[in-house]
């Protein structure tokens, strides 16, 4: 079918290396592929969502996707009002019968991105860094945690979280100095979750010596060598299944919950990581991964109780 | 007639709107004092700053040692033997001595050499000129008298042949005063030039060999000293007739209005300024405190009037004590009857960015005929102002006008119609006269006799030996924080003279 | 500040002058459009059509107006007691505690009328209390307030991340953000004004805290020129020391503007939580406070220039969006140069253009100049 | 962990994290002293953080990457320096301004040029300062006491660390030694003084602020050079108004600075380092207060053993001659 797709990011911007942009790569991808163009747009304060969304809707833009958890409230609003427009929204549910809800389940990418932080991990400690104290990070960490210390009760997971401002995203520099201070005390490898601020946990690790661990995209490339594995998550593919299905004429409203066993989440192997990678370390994960697919692990929720058991 | 030092030929400048100086000719004679006065605002300054650089004429040339120069900044003017102390020193004052004469005249990128070098020709300088000032004390701890000397030092330590002086007795006492006239004479005589700003005619008169009469801009008249006469060089300044002479009957002093008893006040820097004072002052007499500047009128001042906490001492007001060694209010202090005219008008009696109306009320804006319910009554204000401005003679008479905008005369003006015209019964006055004009001075002069012929009891302090002898009743005499000797006004000026200085006074303590 | 050269008219002073300086932002602010590759004059367009071309535009330049008349008239009150308040952000997202707790607590049983009185108070007194510490630290310890304001942020920041996660934020929420309010906590759309002038306010949020913010900027002119008090902040803020003289005591009227001024600051959060988002989120403030002092800064404190400075910044940031929607290769980032190319123009650079224009107008018309010097001496 | 090593570790975190400080609030002390506010150091940090990313990447040069990050922090001074100096405007406003044009045009540019969203690519080795060992400190490491803390603490930092913590001296000794800084120092309590003694008080302005450049731009090339290895939008992530506290803190004195700008580094390491960590008797405390704790406890001694911070006597106020 003649689509008109759109795409709104989330206040952290298009590019913010992580989560934003791989919706763009996913935008990108289908534009591509299909020669479709989309529209898109930044916005810039809260006041602009509902803006923005009615913008595009009455524009006759369908679909209409949008990053982010912050989204609900106004899609509500906005999706009763445009019945015959498709939306689709990640990382959150709206219950609408013309919305798509893509939620991923983070905590299974970074169980695996804990084994093989612990597997690499001489020191038997290994670390995160999350951008802000936000129930979404909660949900990394926690899966990490979890992870490393499913392989013995003697890991030991440092954790440490940027800012408190929006400035906790882009601030490579605290990011790197984080990590410092994580390897100071013992940690030798370390996780991020943190946007523009684990472009400077990264390169902290490659500097030190140790490893890091890139998140939603697959940050293998930054540091050939010194980044152990990439925990991604497929936004893009989200983006990209939703503008794919509506193209077709196949899209379905409902909510998409994306695990390893759906692919949505992952870590990532590649060249740039293959020395890293043991033979043991790759039976574990692909052990872990049949495991949780299987339902015989389970891996713990940070948002069913917003505790973390590990 | 000797050669010209300085000519000044058709000078014209305009600051924005207002016509500082229109078609100005001046000359002045290599070797001699020549005296330059005018009212506030007639555009003395201005014309000495534009001979000295620092602002640019928009018409005119000046001549220096017979030749046309252009001195397009205060180093041209420098490189041309022009120095000047300027009616605001321009001093650093977080600096020490030493650094604000090097200031300028550095000699080399790195301080150390010129320092040496800086030391010893101040050393040299002070020896010639009798000008002592401790090189390494810091400008704000040192009493203004002090600071001109150090102003004078600038000037001398560039080699200046023509110094141009702006005012500079307003500060002084006349001890000093008599001291920097010596140096002064000193400079003639080593064939210096010397132009002298000042409104204090009985100074021209002593010491100038010439003197022009400015009024509104314009040059109005040329004198040699010793053919005029202090009434003709204040008809020429004003333009009208000025009774030099305060008319004062005898005072009838009635009950003990204001008593202060054992006063000691600190500075913030823990130096005993105000040390165990003690008098009164009754209705109907004005008593005046004599002293050379910084010896703790201005801390006394303060005390009484409630701006600065005093360490120990009681002051009664009106037969009952103020708080002033606690939390004496300023505030509740006027309610109480006491007005104060503080010694810095442009930064403790007025708010210069207010239009006048608003500094009209500076202090008694709590009072319950400037309110309307809730809210300030700025048409009550402004009628009041109004008022004042009349009965005062305030010019330009425009309540709305900011205060920066009057002359300091009017300014001064502004303040003591505030606080005389509220009936007080204990009126302070701090330099009732500072930078003001004859004809403004007269008016002061007279308002203040008033007040206390209405037995009002009146504390005036001045720096102006002569305000004191003529106006007060009885004159204490300060010195070093102490009040070192009571005298009457017929004592003679060489006898608080000395007392101010602090020679009588040991002597008649230890008695 | 002193005018540095002859008065002109008021037309030219008030009118000409700020209008060439706008001029010139927007010219230079073209040529950085005309670099990215895109047509200024479009995007000029867009600007002036998206801040005003419809109701529902106008309805969101206005909102964005009255967050920061309320931010601007914050930073003004502190200047006029010569008090640099740059905590606004941080007093305005503290404020927003205020405005929550009022709604959570009422907004089920209370309609919106009685909701909105508690709620102003609520973020009066928490704006108030967060400026008040700080205003407290220079009056009794000579804390500079510059400092602790900047500190006071990013305190603020982190109470603020911390509430919402522990406190305000209903469990299993992945948005730090309280519950939506139900109708109480909801204020009303001024549709009503718009409709007078044949208008629809659209989806925009335009709601009646604009008129609350008009209502603060008339009670400011009134605090700081008609009342006591303001004439005590002036004293203190022009000379302290003519202040002590007077008998004003300086560490209450220091305590009492910073007060006033982070109660103005608080009040903005009523704007979007009670009348754009119906909830309290994370960092909702957004920079207004900052924005705030250019706002103030170019209003010269007076509220009759406040809102028209806040009226100009709300038109960039909703003329800027509409930028963004129909020109996507120029994005928000943009739109900050241009602000800041705003503010240099009309605010650090005022006076550039000012000696040319006195000529001219002084030159043509040789009876302004004689009525301008009568005026001026 | 052994007490000591933890110390050299804090000590460590610290000195990385004050040498931007330093350099910047050393650039405000230049032009502060000389009477131009500035609180506009956050913006010219980020431009020549961004600066010195792009120009290091293209001539994969870290010298020229300084040397550009110089330039245009310079060049914005200029800007700050013709509004304040020049046109007499406010100085806040216009520092406000070079904030906002440098944050948007940052982003733009980056973008435009890069296509990483803003981002400059990352920098390899030769792009970037490295680190510098001092002579003997792998000889000496085992020494106790004094071997970690010369080849812990002293040694294995950036060259620009080291400028920084030498800046602290020679500023010193340039604004109390020199010609140039007892004209300065004066022109910054009464500019009526200097332009009375025949100097140019514009022209000295404006080599104040041409210095407050100079220092603010190797500050920003500390960002993307040093620190990190690229720039990132925003990632002088409020440094700049951290440097103005420090400055206020410091009285405006270059000795002050070194000890504010090594409280705020402090304060900062540790609030990374004890993130999580259980305390005795408190346990562990919520994030958010550890990580509000360095602005907490700048209050607390601020209030506590500061007293009146006294600002250059001239300062922000344009110098107008004739009225
Ligand atoms: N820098 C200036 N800018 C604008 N106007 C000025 C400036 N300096 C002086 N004027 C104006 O020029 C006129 C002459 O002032 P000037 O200071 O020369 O008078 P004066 O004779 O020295 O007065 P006084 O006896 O009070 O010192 C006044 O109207 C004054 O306001
Ligand atoms: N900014 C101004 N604009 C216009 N006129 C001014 C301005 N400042 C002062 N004047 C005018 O200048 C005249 C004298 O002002 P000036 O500043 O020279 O006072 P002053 O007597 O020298 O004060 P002081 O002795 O305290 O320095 C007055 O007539 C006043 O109206
Ligand atoms: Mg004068
Ligand atoms: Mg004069």
């Amino acid at each position: 079918a003649d689509i008109k797709p759109a795409i709104i990011y989330d206040l952290g911007g298009k590019f913010d290396k992580s989560f934003n942009e791989a919706a763009y790569n996913g935008a990108e991808k289908f534009k591509t592929e299909t020669g479709i163009e989309y529209r898109e747009f930044e916005i810039a304060n809260d006041a602009q969502r509902e803006q923005a969304l009615r913008r595009f809707a009455g524009d006759g833009n369908n679909p209409i996707v949008m990053a982010g958890f912050s989204w609900a409230a106004q899609l509500e609003k906005v999706a009763a009002e445009y019945p015959d427009t498709k939306f689709a929204i990640i990382d959150m549910v709206v219950d609408k019968p013309n919305v798509r809800s893509v939620v991923f389940k983070e905590e299974e990418g970074s169980w695996l991105a804990g084994i093989m932080a612990g597997m690499a991990s001489k020191s038997k400690t290994v670390s995160f860094v999350g951008g802000m104290d936000i129930p979404l990070i909660h949900k990394f960490a926690c899966g990490y945690i979890g992870g490393a210390k499913s392989l013995g009760a003697d890991y030991n997971v440092l954790e440490a979280y940027t800012g408190t401002t929006p400035d906790a995203w882009n601030d490579p520099v605290k990011g790197g100095e984080i990590a410092k201070s994580q390897f100071d005390q013992g940690s030798d490898v370390v996780y991020h979750a943190a946007g523009g601020t684990g472009v400077g946990v990264l390169q902290a690790a490659a500097d030190a010596g140790k490893l890091g661990i890139g998140v939603d995209s697959n940050q293998n490339g930054l540091h050939p060598g010194k980044v152990l594995t990439s925990m991604v998550k497929r936004v893009d593919v989200a983006v990209y299944d939703a503008f794919m299905s509506a193209k077709d004429d196949k899209f379905q409203p409902g909510i998409n919950v994306l695990g390893l066993k759906e692919n949505g989440v992952d870590v990532a192997l590649d060249d740039n990581n293959a020395s890293l990678v043991t033979p043991e370390m790759k039976a574990a994960i692909d052990k872990a991964r049949a495991d949780i697919i299987a339902g015989t692990v389970k891996v713990h929720d940070y948002m069913s109780d917003e505790t973390c058991p590990y | 007639m000797s050669e010209l030092a300085i000519e000044l030929k058709g000078i014209d400048k305009s600051f924005g709107l207002v016509h500082a100086n229109r078609n100005i000719n001046l000359k002045v004679r290599k070797g001699t004092i020549h005296g330059i006065i005018g009212e506030n605002g007639a555009g003395k300054s201005t014309l000495m700053s534009i001979l000295y650089g620092f602002y640019q004429a928009d018409r005119g040339d000046i001549v220096i040692d017979g030749k046309t120069i252009k001195i397009r900044d205060p180093n041209a003017a420098i490189a041309a033997g022009i120095g000047m102390v300027h009616q605001h020193f321009m001093l650093v004052e977080n600096f020490t001595v030493l650094e604000n004469i090097m200031l300028g005249a550095e000699e080399s990128q790195i301080l150390n050499a010129g320092i040496t070098k800086a030391r010893a020709e101040l050393k040299r300088l002070e020896k010639e000129y009798a000008l002592e000032v401790d090189p390494d004390a810091v400008i704000e701890e040192l009493p203004v008298g002090i600071q001109q000397r150090v102003e004078i030092l600038k000037a001398l330590y560039r080699k200046a042949d023509i110094l141009i002086l702006d005012e500079p007795t307003g500060v002084l006492t006349p001890a000093e005063a008599d001291h920097l006239f010596r140096i002064l004479g000193q400079l003639k005589d080593e064939g210096k030039t010397v132009l002298l700003i000042t409104h204090k005619l009985r100074e021209i008169m002593a010491i100038t060999d010439e003197v022009s009469v400015m009024r509104r801009g314009e040059m109005v008249a040329m004198r040699t000293t010793k053919e005029t006469s202090v009434e003709e060089l204040a008809e020429l300044m004003v333009g009208r007739r000025v009774l030099l002479r305060v008319e004062k009957g005898e005072a009838k002093p009635a009950d003990v209005k204001l008593s202060v008893k054992n006063l000691t006040v600190r500075d913030s820097r823990g130096v005993t300024m105000v040390d165990d004072v003690s008098f009164d002052i009754r209705a109907g007499e004005i008593v005046g405190i004599a002293g050379v500047a910084g010896n703790g009128q201005s801390e006394l001042l303060e005390a009484i009037s409630g701006i600065r906490r005093a360490k120990s001492g009681t002051v009664l007001l009106n037969g009952r004590e103020i708080d002033v060694t606690g939390n004496a209010d300023p505030a509740d202090l006027r309610r109480r009857g006491l007005a104060h005219v503080p010694e810095d008008r442009h930064h403790v009696g007025l708010v210069l960015k207010f239009e006048e109306s608003e500094n009209a009320i500076l202090g008694y804006h709590d009072d319950a005929k400037y309110r309307r319910g809730m809210l300030l009554d700025v048409d009550a204000i402004r009628a009041d102002a109004e008022a004042k401005i009349a009965a005062y003679d305030i010019r330009p008479p425009n309540p709305r006008l900011k205060t920066a905008n009057f002359s300091g005369g009017n300014q001064q003006k502004i303040v003591l119609a505030r606080e005389m015209e509220r009936n007080p019964d204990v009126l302070i006055i701090g330099q009732p006269t500072r930078g003001v004009d004859v004809g403004a001075i007269e008016f002061i002069h007279k308002r203040i006799i008033e007040m206390r012929d209405q037995g009002k009891a009146v504390l005036l302090v001045s720096v102006e030996l002569d305000e004191i002898r003529a106006l007060s009743d009885r004159i204490l005499v300060m010195f070093a924080g102490r009040v070192v000797g009571e005298r009457t006004p017929d004592a003679t000026e060489g006898e608080l003279g000395l007392l101010m200085a602090g020679v009588e006074g040991r002597k008649e303590a230890a008695e | 500040m002193s005018v540095p050269y002859a008065k002109l008219p008021g037309w030219a002073e008030y009118g000409l002058i700020p209008l060439v300086n706008l001029a010139v932002a927007f010219l230079i602010s073209g040529l950085v459009v005309l670099i990215v590759g895109e047509s200024p004059l479009e995007a000029a367009y867009h600007m002036v059509n998206g801040a005003f071309g419809r109701g529902e535009y106008i309805g969101f330049t206005l909102y964005y107006t009255t967050t920061f008349i309320f931010t601007g008239l914050a930073v003004a009150v502190a200047f006029h007691c010569g008090l640099f308040n740059i905590g606004g952000e941080g007093q305005a997202y503290i404020g927003g505690i205020g405005v929550v707790l009022a709604c959570l607590a009422f907004d089920r049983t209370l309609p919106w009328y009685l909701v909105f009185p508690i709620a102003i108070v609520g973020a009066a007194f928490f704006g108030a209390l967060w400026a008040m510490i700080p205003g407290w630290l220079q009056a009794k310890r000579g804390s500079h307030i510059v400092i602790t304001t900047i500190m006071f942020n990013f305190i603020a920041a982190s109470l603020m991340n911390y509430l919402l996660n522990r406190v305000f934020k209903p469990m299993g929420s992945m948005s730090l953000e309280t519950r939506t309010f139900d109708a109480g906590g909801q204020l009303p759309k001024l549709d009503w004004l718009m409709s007078i002038f044949g208008l629809s306010v659209g989806s925009a949020p335009f709601n009646i805290s604009f008129l609350l913010a008009l209502l603060a900027a008339f009670g400011v002119w009134v605090l700081i020129w008609r009342t006591r008090l303001g004439y005590e902040m002036r004293t203190m803020g022009h000379s302290p020391a003519a202040a002590r003289y007077a008998g004003i005591k300086e560490a209450k009227i220091i305590v009492i503007a910073m007060m006033i001024s982070g109660g103005l600051a608080g009040m903005m959060a009523l704007n979007p939580i009670m009348g754009e988002q119906f909830r309290m989120q994370l960092d909702f403030v957004q920079g207004a406070g900052f924005v705030g002092i250019a706002v103030a800064l170019m209003g010269r404190s007076h509220p009759a220039g406040i809102i028209p400075a806040a009226l100009l910044f709300g038109m960039l940031y909703q003329g800027g969006a509409e930028i963004s929607f129909e020109m996507p290769s120029i994005s928000r980032d943009m739109i900050v140069i241009i602000q800041g190319l705003v503010i240099l123009f009309a605010g650090a650079l005022e006076h550039m253009f000012r000696p040319a224009i006195t000529r001219v107008i002084l030159g043509l018309s040789p009876k302004t100049r004689d009525a301008a010097v009568t005026k001026g001496a | 962990m052994d007490v000591f090593q933890v110390f050299i570790e804090l000590a460590q975190s610290t000195v990385r994290l004050s040498t931007p400080l330093i350099l910047a609030a050393l650039a405000g002390l230049f032009t502060e002293r000389a009477g131009i506010f500035d609180i506009g150091l956050e913006g010219k940090m980020l431009g020549a953080a961004f600066a010195a990313g792009c120009v290091a990447y293209i001539s994969q040069s870290v010298y020229m990457g300084l040397l550009a990050a110089v330039l245009v922090s310079v060049l914005l001074s200029l800007v700050h320096g013709y509004a304040s100096i020049t046109q007499r405007g406010s100085q806040i406003v216009s520092g406000v301004a070079i904030n906002f044009v440098v944050a948007g045009s940052t982003v733009i540019l980056g973008e435009a040029w890069f296509r990483q969203g803003g981002r400059t690519p990352a920098l390899s080795a030769d792009g970037r300062f490295g680190t510098v060992t001092l002579p003997f400190a792998d000889a000496v490491r085992d020494v106790p006491i004094l071997g970690p803390l010369y080849s812990g603490l002293l040694s294995g930092h950036s060259p620009l660390t080291y400028l920084a913590f030498l800046m602290v001296p020679a500023s010193w000794w340039i604004l109390y030694r020199t010609r140039f800084g007892l004209r300065l120092r004066a022109v910054g309590e009464n500019p009526g003084a200097v332009d009375t003694a025949g100097i140019s008080v514009i022209w000295l302005r404006y080599r104040a602020v041409i210095c407050c450049g100079i220092l603010c731009g190797i500050a920003g090339a500390y960002l993307s050079l040093a620190a990190g290895a690229g720039f990132t939008k925003g990632m002088t992530a409020g440094k700049g108004y951290i440097a103005l506290a420090a400055l206020i803190f410091a009285k405006w004195r270059p000795k002050n600075i070194l000890f504010a700008c090594l409280l705020f580094g402090f304060l900062d390491a540790f609030a990374i380092r004890y993130q999580g960590y259980a305390f005795p008797l408190i346990g562990k405390v919520p994030v958010q207060l550890m990580q509000a704790l360095p602005y907490i406890l700048t209050v607390i001694l601020l209030a506590g053993f500061i007293g009146k911070a006294i600002p250059p006597k001239a300062g922000g106020v344009p110098y107008v001659k004739e009225r």
